[in-house]
């Protein structure tokens, strides 16, 4: 069986997330506990997959259907997309479990189908980052996509609307890389991202028509990303969502996308002719939107919102990263892939927790939260820390390679929007930290009890603060260990490998 | 000289932008459809019989959700 | 460029062109109509534009459907036209149903929510 | 839509119509080895084939023929399962997810192929008539009629 | 005015579209290389190979069945996604 793991990753939620609905006809604890299994043994697949790539020390290619890569579809498992599908897969599973709670009071058909879009939505993000078809790439877009959509539209009448414009937007954007990939396969008539590696270079030079087809790919799949002019939908979707969905998707879906384009334009066009051009746009609209990010963060009362505008900039480093394109630039964009997404997930898991248990979202009323929920705000710092890049979390190490690329590539500009952003991000996040602790010192000044509700004084139960425990552990041991992933996983997912 | 093709596909962009302008709904639907009908003609004229015949179907799926989304809608629209 | 004649241009490429008049018909849909209907609507333009596009990439002169005869055993490649993009542009039309499901889907929710389909009047109902 | 529009004239029109649309469908389903036409175009076909037993027998008559909304979920999961079924088939007799040419179903690997291709596409069918109904099932319900 | 705005860049956008079309291969070119690189094999083996004369089906079932079954995923998470977002009664609904 290990010889199908990279496919078995993507199968066992696929046919579980079938499965659900009509399961959860007969009986939601059973769909729960399959539920989770699945997604535990989606875990142990990618795992398992990333290990045999890291023994291997190359990429690994599986036939789907037997048939050879130009006329079939293959699947290609490197270390760095075992490491992302294990990351997907575990917050899927922490996700999972944190959204116990929030469907207990559900009827079974609603139970069923949420699970079962979340599953699928968890199989589309796996299918996009291990494809080598640059078609099969587009068919897992769209699952991941519309699961989202409705996902989004669970969170009441706001969500709803915030659904279907992110819905119009986001077809329109897949569309788009739909006549960009038209656009190479006519000039190539292939489809495969290995083969197009091959065919494309001498095309790359001179020809218009790839540089319309880069344009219209960056489009798309820039939509996606929500990079800065293009990001219209993602403050409203994000602040009306249902927080175990957000936590997710806000987590993972951006990145994947990011890392799409990564794969596109480093390896199937070679950073060649109209790409490096793209690029270096990408990388000002990238740096407008961190700076345009942040201070529309400091400028929010709503913490949910907060974190949105914050996504809108941490979703730019990455692309900052790409756009300066030298080996340690490259390094940040991809551990910040990695950091971002286990960082955001977490705020949104505690921001989430906490308007559950109080009903609150924001920042002032979160005065004396730290008295309430040691925990979850103690955890809380920590992801804050990571967001600001200190270390020794994560995040400080992937701004650190992000700095030091730009740096070496002497983009000065760069390098100031860095570490002013930085210290954006420390403005809007310390004062969420100082509502939560140093205000909460006075109680004679501001009677806790008259803030928050009679449900409040009460840690989160057990299923939802196990999560977010694991996840700030996480972002710690990620830090602490972040040499390993680099030399180990993501050095093998450069375009060249380091000297 | 073939240009069966192109005269369809001005057709079609008159349909889409009909269907696109005008402020009855109902017309905007029913001129989507004939867009649709255009497309499959067009898909099977281009030796797509395959496409062809699913898009008459899709199309009558999709007109058929139209309207049913139109019997329950405002039919009026601005511009 | 004009050796070859004005024929050789309005059939080689004439397609091209209205191809990509109606993808970006659609997108004048998607960006600047207000009404969601219509922005779906426009949605579908483009995917269809997009399937065109496609197909005629896969087109040859002279050719036949993608179906050997009755009692051949292999085609020949100039006598048959190209069936792969045919084979793409099936799974594309499926997603395009898909993706108009669900936004009728959505949209009824939203008509029902707040009894209008006009952007401006939505955000105004929603700030509410 | 709770009341259908089913006079006399098109209940008996509908009767004679169906068994040829049903037909036609299978028709098309099977065929598709040999000319243009397919799982999902049968699938789809069917669909809307109860779609207009929805329209012509409306919500509250008990239709004769028809499914509810569940029946059509439940139809649309089993038929992807059937699909994603056929495909994990493949690894008992060791060959790759969707490699029908192993499957031991026909004496040589390319008749096994044009066999597993008809049986994923009956599952198309089956997935693509289930969701074509629900989608229309709902969008013309009543609002508050939903459960 | 940004209606007007977005339609003049729609026409320039137009304008390299059109400009960028004299560089494809022209409608119905049987050496473009579109149907050179991967296809002939599907004209010339699909029946050796599947026995199926309809090319098309060969391709969309069986050489790239796994896009097949992504669309067929996609259609019935359609399905799902519209129980989800109509058939279900929710508790924020009433809100």
């Amino acid at each position: 069986m290990t010889a199908h793991l990279p496919i078995l990753m993507i199968v066992v939620p696929l046919a579980m997330g079938l499965a659900s609905p009509v399961l959860a006809m007969l009986s939601t604890r059973l769909t729960r506990a399959l539920v989770l299994l699945s997604a535990a043994a989606t875990l142990g697949c990618a795992a398992g997959a990333l290990q045999r790539t890291l023994e291997m020390g190359e990429s690994w290619s599986y036939w789907l259907a037997g048939w050879p890569p130009p006329w079939g579809i293959e699947y290609v498992v490197d270390p760095l997309a075992g490491g992302l599908n294990t990351l997907i897969a575990f917050l899927a599973l922490v996700t999972l479990v944190y959204a116990g709670p929030y469907l207990e009071k559900r009827t079974p058909l609603e139970k069923g189908t949420f699970y079962a879009l979340f599953l699928l939505t968890v199989a589309g993000l796996m299918g996009m980052v291990i494809t080598g078809d640059m078609f099969n790439l587009y068919v897992f877009l769209e699952i991941c996509s519309l699961t989202a959509y409705a996902l989004i539209a669970s969170g009441g009448r706001r969500a709803t609307v915030a659904a279907i414009r992110y819905l119009i937007i986001g077809s329109a954007a897949a569309c788009m890389y739909l006549l960009g990939l038209g656009y190479v396969h006519v000039m190539t008539g292939s489809l495969n991202m290995a083969d197009l590696m091959v065919l494309l270079p001498p095309l790359m030079a001179d020809s218009p028509v790839m540089v319309l087809a880069v344009v219209l790919m960056a489009a798309g799949l820039g939509i996606k990303v929500a990079l800065f002019p293009l990001h219209g939908w993602l403050p409203d979707t994000y602040s009306y969502t249902p927080a175990p969905v957000l936590a997710f998707i806000a987590a993972v879906m951006t990145k994947v996308a990011a890392y799409a384009l990564y794969r596109i334009f480093f390896f199937v066009f070679a950073v060649a002719g109209p790409v490096s051009v793209t690029l270096e746009v990408m990388g000002w609209l990238a740096a407008a939107g961190i700076l345009f990010g942040s201070i529309m963060a400091i400028a929010q009362r709503d913490l949910w919102r907060m974190l949105a505008y914050s996504s809108v900039a941490q979703v730019a480093y990455i692309v900052l990263g790409l756009a300066i394109g030298n080996s340690l630039a490259l390094i940040g964009a991809l551990l910040h892939i990695v950091s971002h997404s286990v960082v955001k997930g977490l705020l949104f898991l505690i921001a989430g927790g906490v308007k559950w248990q109080t009903g609150l979202r924001n920042i002032p009323e979160f005065v004396g939260m730290a008295r309430h929920m040691p925990w979850t705000m103690g955890v809380f710092v920590i992801a804050a820390m990571s967001m600001i890049g200190l270390p020794p979390t994560i995040g400080f190490f992937s701004k650190w390679y992000l700095i030091l690329g730009a740096v070496e590539a002497g983009a000065w500009v760069f390098v100031a929007v860095l570490i002013a952003s930085s210290l954006l991000t420390a403005i809007y996040f310390f004062r969420a930290i100082e509502f939560a602790y140093l205000k909460g010192k006075k109680p004679e000044e501001v009677p806790a009890e008259a803030v928050l509700p009679a449900r409040a004084g009460l840690e989160l139960p057990v299923r939802m603060l196990v999560p977010i425990l694991v996840l700030g552990v996480g972002v710690v041991l990620l830090g602490l260990f972040n040499e390993q992933l680099v030399t180990n996983v993501i050095q093998y997912a450069l375009p060249w490998r380091l000297p | 000289m073939e240009l069966v093709q192109p005269a369809f596909l001005l057709v079609q962009l008159v349909a889409a932008l009909i269907a696109l302008n005008h402020r009855d709904l109902m017309v905007a639907v029913i001129m989507f459809a004939a867009f649709s009908f255009c497309s499959a003609l067009l898909f099977t004229l281009m030796d797509a019989v395959d496409v062809g015949f699913t898009e008459a179907i899709v199309g009558a799926a999709t007109t058929l959700f139209y309207i049913a989304v139109l019997y329950r809608v405002k039919r009026r629209s601005s511009a | 460029m004009l050796d070859q004649g004005i024929g050789y241009y309005l059939t080689g490429y004439l397609n091209w062109w209205l191809i990509g008049v109606l993808f970006l018909v659609g997108l004048y849909g998607v960006i600047v109509k207000e009404n969601l209907l219509k922005k779906v609507m426009g949605l579908n333009v483009m995917q269809v534009a997009v399937i065109l596009f496609f197909l005629n990439i896969s087109q040859k002169t002279d050719t036949v459907l993608a179906v050997l005869g009755a009692g051949e055993k292999a085609g020949d490649v100039v006598a048959y036209v190209n069936p792969l993009p045919h084979a793409l542009m099936l799974t594309a039309i499926v997603v395009a149903l898909a993706v108009t499901g669900v936004a009728l889907a959505l949209l009824l929710k939203v008509y029902r929510d707040y009894g209008t389909l006009e952007e401006p009047e939505l955000f105004r109902r929603m700030q509410q | 839509m709770r009341k259908g529009f089913g006079s006399i004239v098109l209940d008996v029109a509908f009767r004679h119509l169906a068994p040829f649309m049903i037909l036609y469908a299978v028709y098309v389903l099977v065929h598709g080895h040999y000319g243009p036409g397919g799982g999902f175009q049968a699938g789809a076909m069917l669909g809307l084939a109860l779609c207009l037993v929805q329209l012509v027998q409306g919500h509250d008559a008990k239709p004769k023929w028809g499914l509810g909304m569940t029946a059509g979920l439940v139809l649309a999961c089993v038929g992807a399962l059937i699909y994603v079924g056929i495909g994990l088939a493949a690894f008992v007799w060791s060959g790759n997810f969707l490699d029908y040419g192993v499957l031991p179903i026909a004496a040589i690997p390319a008749e096994a192929r044009a066999l597993g291709i008809l049986g994923i596409e009956s599952g198309v069918t089956l997935g693509v008539m289930g969701v074509i109904f629900v989608i229309f099932d709902l969008l013309t319900r009543d609002k508050g009629q939903g459960a | 005015m940004i209606k007007k705005a977005t339609v003049v860049v729609l026409i320039l956008v137009g304008l390299l579209f059109s400009y960028v079309a004299l560089s494809l291969p022209p409608t119905g070119d049987h050496e473009a290389p579109a149907a050179l690189h991967v296809s002939p094999r599907y004209i010339e083996k699909a029946y050796e190979e599947t026995k199926t004369p309809n090319m098309v089906c060969a391709v969309l079932a069986d050489y790239r069945s796994y896009d097949t079954l992504g669309e067929t995923v996609v259609i019935v998470v359609a399905g799902i996604a519209t129980v989800f977002i109509l058939g279900v009664r929710r508790p924020s609904d009433e809100a």
